[in-house]
Formats: structure tokens, sequence, C-alpha cells
């Protein structure tokens, strides 16, 4: 446990300084227990042992005394300059937007419209021949509204891993015709953040079922769960199914 | 192919377009309830007779929303959850997550954390990879190593619970280091398991390793050689057993590692059998690890298992990946923090959940009977691999 | 394998003498309700709480990841004229609890006031709503459903090592 | 009474009756016997809650089985599903029939011998002739229920009984060129005459006939009609309730009378060891019958011991060793015990030593030879990828 002694509760996030997007209510409330009804009452009570000061924790300050002082955290670098990246954008011009390195590891920011091309080069000239990883995020509020993550490793270079960041409204490119892993990758990206990735062979849901609403890791989407019941038997719940429309636990899977 | 929309509902569709059955064909659902599946996949299965035509498996049977979970919690609360991905391997979880964070954080683990955290997870590793031989044994029809494996893995089992309190899913790891020292004693109880281990594993290797009928199930099932492992990025002693020595222990090093003096075991006929091979060879080398960690710990006694982590953590904003060598496969936690106290998005890469994607290629052409091995061969978790 | 290897079927009787052999061995098995394996120490089992020690901290609650614990107190004048936290209510969901040991680990005071290291681990119940503790005098002194387990005192808790050193 | 109302009805209802009752009997007790033996063999304990050692636990399971539903899918084939279970059971009881189990015996003034049927001059014909027969109850049965999974059972049970009656029936022809007989008295006879069980100038036919018979009851490492694991149970998925359990009898019935068959071949039936050695005379102490019961049950606890060891066999493996090993050698074994046949009586005791050398021998060597390291310690690989 990080918590010795009783800490204020938690403040909220500052601003994230690298990702331009601001960050969709991550911790709105002053509580941290996550949003469920029945026990999150007690944070705002004062702490017992009060190091901290006991006023309502929302003000930005009084973390400050009880916590011990940061160590300053690692900063992005620009990485532009790096061979790969350079040979990358020479090679696929308009491809690299920008290029970082952040704790060891190297993240280029593709276009969407390049991406294929982008990864086709990488891995028939730099030698990317193991597709690592790929994922989205949501960054709820921004314009366009997903980042899509690749993670690339060569065996060929010593063992080098890139990342590729590609943000996307709803639509990406595939890349499983570069590596087939990249399949059940994007069909779990798909059935979790709703992006679609253009010309995929088979982009059905993966993990949720196929009679499925929504997409679970969406920042919108309830972490109560939503009332299913309609799409799993849509003729025997005509109006919807669960519990009824004035029922409290509307939103709440049973 | 239906194409669904996002946000309507119609009917179940088909699962991946109409079959296409031919006249000598059917189509066999195996599993989610089927004995050798371990755990809940289902797999659609067009047959000819016997001849496996096509396999299109379906997961999601266990999905749990781990990661959404993982959204709402602060960082130290994550642990727990992760512990119930591959539940044979919680501590490897618990490892690669860790690392990530510290990653973040840029904290450094004590050297005495670090040796306890490898011997954890080599202990965890030949636990899980008993359990695997149990089970593609007892897939096989061969009952017995089933008891004989589970015998030794309680011990393990008794040794984690000694440790951290729990016997299977751990919580045995904390960012920055370890949540308790090891209790006096610990250490001779885990020498005096691992030196004598050695036997039990010939044991099994009598039982199955020369077998004939075990060697005429397993020689030349499905193969997936090196090319195609990494196209399909499969991982593991899957693709060690294709011949490439690969190993994250050694390929990317964490913790303690290049310190350790072991082996990377590799096949060459990247067949069933060689994957036995390598996995029973595995459990040697962890073997011979955790005495190394041992014999480190004796020489170096000390109590600092926790390095200097601040007391709300709250890593910087940005993205890392960090991964660790699990049972299966390469174990990854893509990490998107956002400055917060949660983790603002966790993606899990799961090695079952890859690696499970070869299957079909791998079932294409053998008989319903080698499927259970093919199945069994690359050692799938479903609580991984629907998260 | 050589020829003769095969001809002889050594294979075979290589595996029949490894099962054969074990037959002279104990079994390895408990006979679970009659006998039982003890716990480590260190075991995590059925929750404990000690209503003295307690400072209402409600650090527990907050470090657990699925939130099933909640504490509500009120303050009261004692005799002396001091204010003291009275625990109005400690409400426990033994059914969802996973036993990951976080709330012991966030409890600062010492010896522990919450702890599940009591090794008593028969918490089954024959309805669901039996598992959820909405009355902490179920916690403290545990009901007919939690048994502790043979020759352990409930009452002994762990000690914090963060107030060890 | 009179005395052909008594020998011809009376005795032959008594002993038949008594041929089922015992198989049911014995299919229970075996049931407990196996579940303990491979507990031992596994490091565990099997049944022992149920009376002393757990020897009930086969009559609780027997009345647990007699009371349970008894479902028939849907669209099931009805009446040959009902079929299915007892045409199994038929041709076990039946073989058992055939088999004596020990000479004559006098009960309540009736001489009779201990042998359900009388003593045919055909009987060996007849035990394989009807023990084929129990494959069309797994055939059926699996066809019956209207299933994936038994269908492919019954499939996979008729490839492998075809495979199989044919090195069983050589390695019978065998038995029966050494003895000059098919009736099972006679060849227990020719035995006693000969001096020498027939296991030893037979070793190899009787290896072909157990092998043979392991895989005609479908036992591990054989038992792919059923093969848990793949199939979820094989022919009998879609049964339950006593239905199911007459499988079971039925299977451990088989069991039964497969090693009654190679007890009389090559065992000398319910003769003593050395029934021509004077001075093991003392040995004549234990009854007949029960040299004969104590052989049987030695191979049905090789059956047990088989399956705690072996993995299963994939089934066209195992129509390739059927067809492929197994026949050839019963060819060739036939061969070998013809000539010894002509050779007179010395042959067969001839032939006998020869095959027990040349197996001592061949141990011999393999124990003299100094032992290969495993494979998992010497795989390990010389260029590691490291990174750069």
């Amino acid at each position: 446990m990080t918590d010795e002694k009783p800490t204020p509760p938690e403040i909220p996030a500052p601003e994230p300084t690298l990702a331009k997007a601001v960050e969709p209510a991550a911790a709105p409330a002053p509580s941290a227990a996550a949003p469920s009804p029945e026990p999150a009452t007690t944070a705002p009570k004062p702490a017992a042992e009060g190091a901290a000061p006991a006023a309502p924790a929302a003000a930005a300050k009084p973390a400050a005394p009880a916590a011990p002082p940061k160590p300053a955290g690692p900063k992005p670098t620009d990485a532009s300059g790096k061979p790969l990246i350079a040979d990358l954008a020479a090679a696929v011009p308009g491809a690299v937007l920008e290029a970082y390195e952040f704790v060891g590891e190297t993240t280029a920011k593709i276009a969407p419209e390049h991406l294929v091309a982008a990864c086709r080069y990488l891995k028939d000239k730099e030698g990317f021949t193991y597709l690592v990883d790929q994922t989205a995020v949501d960054w709820k509020d921004r314009q366009p509204r997903f980042d899509v993550l690749l993670l690339l490793h060569s065996f060929s270079r010593g063992q080098e891993r890139l990342r590729l960041k590609v943000a996307v409204a709803e639509a990406c490119p595939t890349v499983t015709g570069v590596w087939e892993t990249a399949n059940w990758m994007e069909r779990e990206a798909f059935d979790m953040y709703g992006v679609r990735f253009d010309g995929h062979p088979d982009l059905r849901r993966i993990l949720t079922w196929d009679g499925f609403q929504g997409h679970p890791l969406r920042k919108d989407f309830p972490i109560e769960g939503i009332d299913t019941g309609a799409a799993i038997y849509p003729d025997r719940f005509p109006e919807g199914g669960g519990p009824g429309p004035k029922d409290t636990n509307r939103k709440v899977v049973s | 192919m239906t194409e669904p929309t996002p946000g309507t509902v119609a009917q179940f569709p088909p699962l991946a377009g109409p079959p296409l059955l031919g006249l000598h064909e059917m189509e066999l659902n195996f599993g989610p309830q089927h004995p050798s599946t371990h755990g809940v996949l289902r797999l659609v299965l067009q047959v000819d007779g016997e001849r496996i035509v096509s396999a299109r498996p379906d997961v999601g049977y266990l999905h749990r929303g781990t990661e959404k979970l993982f959204e709402t919690e602060t960082f130290p609360m994550v642990i727990p959850h992760t512990d119930r991905m591959d539940y044979v391997a919680a501590s490897t979880n618990n490892h690669a997550y860790c690392l990530v964070v510290e990653k973040l954080l840029g904290v450094e683990v004590p050297k005495r954390a670090q040796y306890i955290r490898v011997l954890l997870d080599e202990m965890q590793r030949i636990s899980s990879h008993v359990l695997w031989l149990a089970t593609a044994a007892i897939d096989l029809g061969a009952i017995t190593p089933f008891f004989y494996t589970f015998r030794d893995r309680e011990v393990i089992l008794d040794l984690f619970e000694e440790y951290c309190g729990a016997r299977l899913t751990l919580n045995c790891m904390r960012i920055g280091g370890l949540p308790v020292d090891l209790t006096p004693g610990w250490l001779e109880k885990v020498r005096a398991f691992t030196e004598p281990f050695e036997k039990c594993i010939d044991e099994y290797e009598d039982l199955l390793t020369e077998n004939r009928i075990w060697k005429e199930r397993t020689v030349g099932i499905a193969v997936l050689d090196e090319k195609r492992c990494i196209e399909w990025g499969v991982t593991g002693p899957v693709l060690r057993a294709a011949g490439k020595a690969w190993d994250i222990r050694r390929a990317l090093p964490y913790e303690c590692y290049p310190e350790l003096d072991f082996d990377i075991p590799v096949g060459k006929n990247a067949d069933t059998y060689d994957r036995y091979l390598v996995r029973v060879a595995e459990i040697r080398q962890s073997r011979r690890i955790v005495l190394q960690c041992l014999d480190w710990l004796e020489k170096n006694p000390g109590t600092e298992i926790r390095g200097k982590v601040p007391r709300v953590i709250k890593p910087p904003a940005g993205e890392a990946y960090a991964c660790v060598e699990a049972p299966k496969g390469e174990l990854g936690f893509h990490l998107v923090a956002s400055g917060g106290n949660k983790p603002y998005r966790l993606h899990v890469r799961p090695p079952s959940f890859i690696n499970l994607q070869a299957l079909p290629e791998m079932a294409q052409g053998h008989l319903v009977g080698d499927l259970v091995a093919v199945i069994g061969t690359i050692d799938i978790v479903l609580g991984e691999v629907d998260r | 394998m050589s020829f003769l290897d095969r001809i002889l079927l050594l294979d075979i009787f290589g595996g029949l003498r490894v099962t054969a052999t074990h037959a002279a061995r104990k079994a390895d098995t408990v006979e679970y309700p009659e006998q039982c394996k003890e716990p480590s120490e260190r075991f995590r089992g059925m929750f404990r709480l000690d209503e003295e020690r307690c400072i209402k901290c409600t650090l527990c609650a907050i470090e657990c990841p699925i939130n099933i614990i909640y504490i509500d107190w009120h303050t009261e004048k004692t005799p002396e004229g001091k204010a003291e936290k009275k625990l109005d209510r400690f409400d426990l969901d033994m059914k969802r609890c996973m036993f990951c040991g976080l709330c012991e680990e966030a409890c600062p005071t010492n010896p522990r006031s919450i702890w599940l290291a009591t090794k008593t681990y028969e918490l089954g119940v024959y309805e669901r709503n039996e598992a959820l503790y909405l009355d902490k005098s179920k916690l403290t002194k545990w009901d007919a459903n939690v048994k502790p387990y043979p020759g352990v005192d409930p009452d002994k808790a762990p000690v914090n090592p963060a107030k060890e050193k | 009474m009179s005395q052909s109302f008594i020998h011809y009805f009376l005795v032959p209802l008594v002993k038949g009756l008594l041929t089922v009752v015992l198989v049911g009997l014995a299919a229970g007790v075996l049931t407990w016997i196996e579940r303990r033996l491979l507990g031992r063999l596994q490091i565990r304990k099997g049944p022992n809650r149920v009376g002393p050692q757990g020897f009930f636990q086969w009559i609780a399971d027997t009345i647990k089985l007699l009371f349970k539903e008894d479902i028939v899918p849907s669209r099931a084939e009805k009446a040959l599903h009902l079929l299915g279970p007892l045409l199994l059971f038929t041709p076990a009881v039946v073989v058992l029939g055939l088999v004596p189990w020990g000479p004559n015996v006098t009960l309540f003034g009736v001489t009779t011998p201990l042998h359900a049927a009388a003593d045919l001059n055909v009987a060996l014909l007849l035990i394989l002739a009807v023990s084929t027969i129990g494959v069309y109850g797994i055939i059926l049965s699996g066809w019956a229920s209207n299933s994936k999974y038994p269908l492919l059972g019954g499939l996979r049970a008729a490839a492998q009984l075809i495979s199989y009656e044919v090195p069983m029936g050589l390695a019978v022809v065998s038995a029966i060129l050494m003895s000059g007989s098919l009736s099972m008295v006679e060849i227990i006879e020719a035995q006693r005459k000969a001096g020498v069980w027939f296991v030893f100038p037979g070793l190899i036919a009787f290896f072909l006939y157990f092998v043979s018979g392991v895989a005609e009851t479908n036992r591990t490492p054989f038992d792919l009609p059923e093969a848990e694991s793949e199939l979820v149970g094989g022919f009998h998925t879609e049964y339950s309730g006593f239905r199911w359990a007459v499988f079971f009898m039925s299977e451990y019935g088989n069991m039964i009378s497969i090693s009654a068959v190679a007890t009389t071949l090559f065992f000398g039936g319910w003769l003593r060891p050395f029934p021509n050695v004077a001075w093991l005379g003392f040995l004549d102490v234990v009854p007949a019958f029960f040299w004969f019961a104590g052989k049987v049950f030695l191979f049905l606890l090789v059956y047990i011991w088989f399956r705690a060891t072996f993995p299963r066999y994939r089934f066209d493996q195992l129509m390739a060793l059927g067809w492929k090993t197994l026949i050839p050698i019963s060819l060739g074994n036939l061969v070998l015990v013809a000539i010894a046949v002509l050779w007179g009586a010395a042959g067969l005791k001839v032939l006998g030593a020869v095959l027990v050398l040349l197996v001592a021998a061949g141990f011999f060597a393999v124990w003299r030879r100094p032992a290969r390291p495993r494979t998992s310690t010497t795989m390990a690989a010389t260029n590691v990828e490291v990174r750069a």
C-alpha cells in the first residue's frame, strides 16, 4: 500500500501536458471511490489523524503537505531526427506528423490516410515483422475522438520497438493486410470503441455478443453497464426490457 | 459477412457468414461447454467426417470488462484485478502491470525486491507449465500426469500462500516493490521443494516423452512455423518451439534477469511435441533460476522491498508499454496516463488472446481428435482471452 | 528410440513403472471435512473488525477496489469532555469480497483494527444475503455462519509493519 | 422331478441366471476396484466414504442410476435408442457363458460342469461371432441418439472393431493350432497335456490377443468411441440413468469376458501353474474356480493399470496399428506356431523357451546400455536474441 497515513481524498488531475486533449472526467468528484452508490459517502469526511486540512478537498492545493515531493516526471523529447523516423518520413511523404520519445519508447504520429503505406514500409523495409499490440484510446471531447495505437517490434533492428499513433474519428484504415494478427486486435478495438476499420475482412464484435448495444470502453459508456434485455430478447421486451421505466435501477444490469 | 452497424440491433447475425457446407461436411459445435476447451472457448467446426475443414473460434463468454474496470480504480487498486486475467499465473500479471507504472513513474525497484519478484515469477511459471502439462495430457487421454503435477503445483501454491496469503489470486506485488517481506524460513522451504523437483519432472517425462502413443498424438500436429508465428504475433513457447530463440527475459530484459544464468530452449519442428518439450525444458530452466535467486537472497539478507514511491501514485501523462515473459507468451500492459490517479486507459496485450488467433490455421486439416491437442498446445486461459 | 527399444516396448513399460511405483506411495490428499490443511499465518480469510481500535479513518473503504465497505460514524462528547468518534455502521459485502487484502494494508492502527489473517475460510452460506454483513457486531464477534479455524484466536490482530519500525 | 427336467431346464436356467447376475455384480464391484486402484496409482484415495473402504459406493451408484430420469432425446430413434445398450450387454454375458469356469462340480446331488453353456465343440468360433455383435450396440446407439458427437463415436467404434477383429482372430487361431480343438475345455486339457501354458509358445499371440482385446472393449488407450475429452462421452453422450449404467456394465462385462477367454486360451483356464509338476500338488488346495477367477482378476488389474498410464490413440492411428502392425505380426506368428506344432510334442516347449530367452536377452542389452541425456535438458538455443 502506498497510503500508510491517511491522506486527503484525491484532487482533480492537473491538465495533461502531453496529450492535447483535456482529460474528461477521470476524477471529477473529490471521491476516490468509484461512483457506486453504496460506500462512496465516506470520502468527503475529514480524515482522522488530521495531517491534512479538513476542508473539502476539492481545492487544488492541500495535497502538497502530505505528499512527498513528486519526482520530476519524464518529459517527452522530440524524436523526428531519429534515422528510423526520418527514413519513414522520406519513404512515405506526409505520413509522420510528429514523433517523440518518452520513457525510452519512440512514438510516431501517423496520418490516417498514410497508415497502411507506412506500416507496409516499416514491415517490408525496416523489418518490423511483429505487430505486438494494437488498441484504441477514447479522448471524449477531442476531435478526432480516437487514437489508434500500434506497437511494432523488429527482430532485425536489435529488438527495437516503435509505437504508431493515429488520430481517427470513427473510421480507420485496417492493417490486416500487413499483419494478419491485426485481425482480432482490430475486432477488439471495434467492439470496445466502435472504431471502424475500413477494409477489415471480418469486422464483427469479438468479446461482447453480436447483439450488444454500445461500445463499452468509450468514456460515455456507464460503468454500471447498460440494460441489455432488449438487445437479447427484443420480442420478449418490446418496450426495452429489463427494469421498468420508473425504476431507479433502470440503467443497471441486474 | 454481415456488417454490424453500431447502435442498431436486429437479431443475432450469423456467426461468420452463411456456412457453406459441402456434400460431405457437417457443422460441429465444439464448446463452450466441452470438457477440453479449457473453459468457455467455443469453436464452430466444419468437418468432413472427422477431418476439420475450418474452425472458427468464438470467444467472449468470460468477458468481464476488466479494462473498463481499470479506468475506475486508482493505480494500486488495479493490481487485484490483474490477478484475475491469467488466473493460473497471477504473479506475472501483477509484475507486468507494476512494471508499466514504474516505467512511467521512473521508480527504481530495490535489488532484493527484484530478486523476490523474479523468484515468484519463476515459481509461477513452473506451476503454470505444470498445469498446462496436466491439462494437455488429460486432453489426450492420459489422466495420471494430472494428479502427479497437481501434487507438485500444490506445494508451490502453499509457498505462495505462506508468502502473500493467497494461493491463486496472489496480489503479490506493489508498485515500486512488494507488499511484504519474506517470512523467516520461507527460502529454506522453497529450496526444499525446488532441489528434489528435478526428479518429479523426470517422472512426468517417463510417463509421456518417449511414449509412442503420446508421440503419435503430438508429432506433426498443429505445425506453425516461425514465419507464420510472427505473422500471427504468436509468442512464448509456441514461438520458441518453432526455432526462434526469442524470450523477453533475454530480448528485452527486465528486473534482474541479465544477472541470472539460464538457457532458452528451442524446438525444431514447430509441432505439438516440440512445444511440449520446450515447456518441460522451461520448467527445468525455471528451476535453475529459482535456485539462483535463492542463493542470492540467502547471501544478501535485507529488508528493503519497496522503492521510493510517492504516497499518491500519479504518473505523468503519457503512454508506456511494459511486457514480461508470461508462461503463455508476451504479456504487455499498454498504459495511457493523463496525469490523474487513475489509468486513463490500460490495455492488456494478452498472450492467450493473440495466440488463439492462430488456432484455425493450426487446426485445419487435422482430425477432431487432434483438435484437443491443438487447443491444448496453445495453452490458453480463457480468463485472459476474454478479460 | 532404437529399434530394440520399440520392439521391447520400453516406453510402455517405463510409463507402467512410474504408475506402479506411485501405487506404493502414500496418498497425497487431505480428507477434507475431517482433516484440513492449516492455512499460513498470512492467509487472507474471513474479515475481522476490532471496534475499539478502529479510528474511523475510512481508509479501508477508500482502498477497497470493489467498494464493498461502507462506514458511517458520528462524534460524541465523552464525560471528560473530549470528542470521540462512534461507529454507526460498518457494512461489508462479503459475497463480493475477493480477499485482496488491500483494506488490511491500508489500516493505520497498530495492531491492525481490521484484518483478514484469521485462517478462517469456511464461509459458505445458504442464502447469498447472509454473506452481506450489515451488522457490525457480526464482524467483531462473527455469527453462527463463521466458525474460526480450530485453535486460532480470531481476536489476535497482526501487527502493522509500517508502525513497527 | 425328472432327471431330464433338472438337466435340460433347471440347471441351465440357474446357471444362465447366475451368469447374468454375476456379470452385473462383478461389473459393480469392478467399478469400485477400478476407482480405488486408480486412486492408488494416482496418489489419491478414491471412494472411501460409503461402507468399509467405500465398498458400498457401487451399490449407492447403482441405486442412484436406477432412480435417475431416463432421458431420450426428442428426435432420437426411440426403439434403437433402447436397443443399443442391450445389444452391447448381451454378447458380453453370452461370451462369459461359453467360457468354462472350472471342471465338474457336484451340488445338491447334481453333477454339472462349471460352465453356463454346454461344452460346445465350436465354442471359440461362437465367441468370436458373438463378441462382434456388440459393436452394433455402439453404432446403433450412436446413430439413434440423433446427435453429432455420439454419431462420431459410433463410427469410430465401427472402424475400430473391424480393424481389431482380424488380429484377434489370427491370435486365436494360433491357440487353436497349438491345441488342435475349438472346444474351450479341450484347449485347457491340451495345455495340461503339453505341460506348458500356451502363453510361452504363444507369447506373441497372447500379446496380440490382449491388445486387440483392449481395443475391442474400448478401454484406454483405445477408448476412442467414448473419448471423453474429444467426443464428450462418445456413443453414450445422450444416455442417462439405467441405460447408461447398462453401457457401463457391458464395458466391464466385456473386460471380464476378454480376460476370461485370454485366461482359457493362454493361461490354462482353471489349471494351477505347472499342472504337470507333481510336487506343486499342494496348490490344488485352492479350488479350480479360484485359479480361474484369480487369473481373470489379474488381467482386469492390468486393464486398470493401462488406463492409469496411457494416452489415447487417434482413430486413424489405431486403424494403422491394427492393419499395418498387428495383422502382419499375427500372420508371421501363425507361421512360427505352425512350424513348432509340426515339429511335434517338443516343438511348443522349444518355441516358448526361445521366445522367453530372446526377450530376456533384449532387456539385458537395454539394461546394460548407458542412459542418454533427456532432450529437454539439452535443447538450449545457442544464439539467443538479445537487445542490441
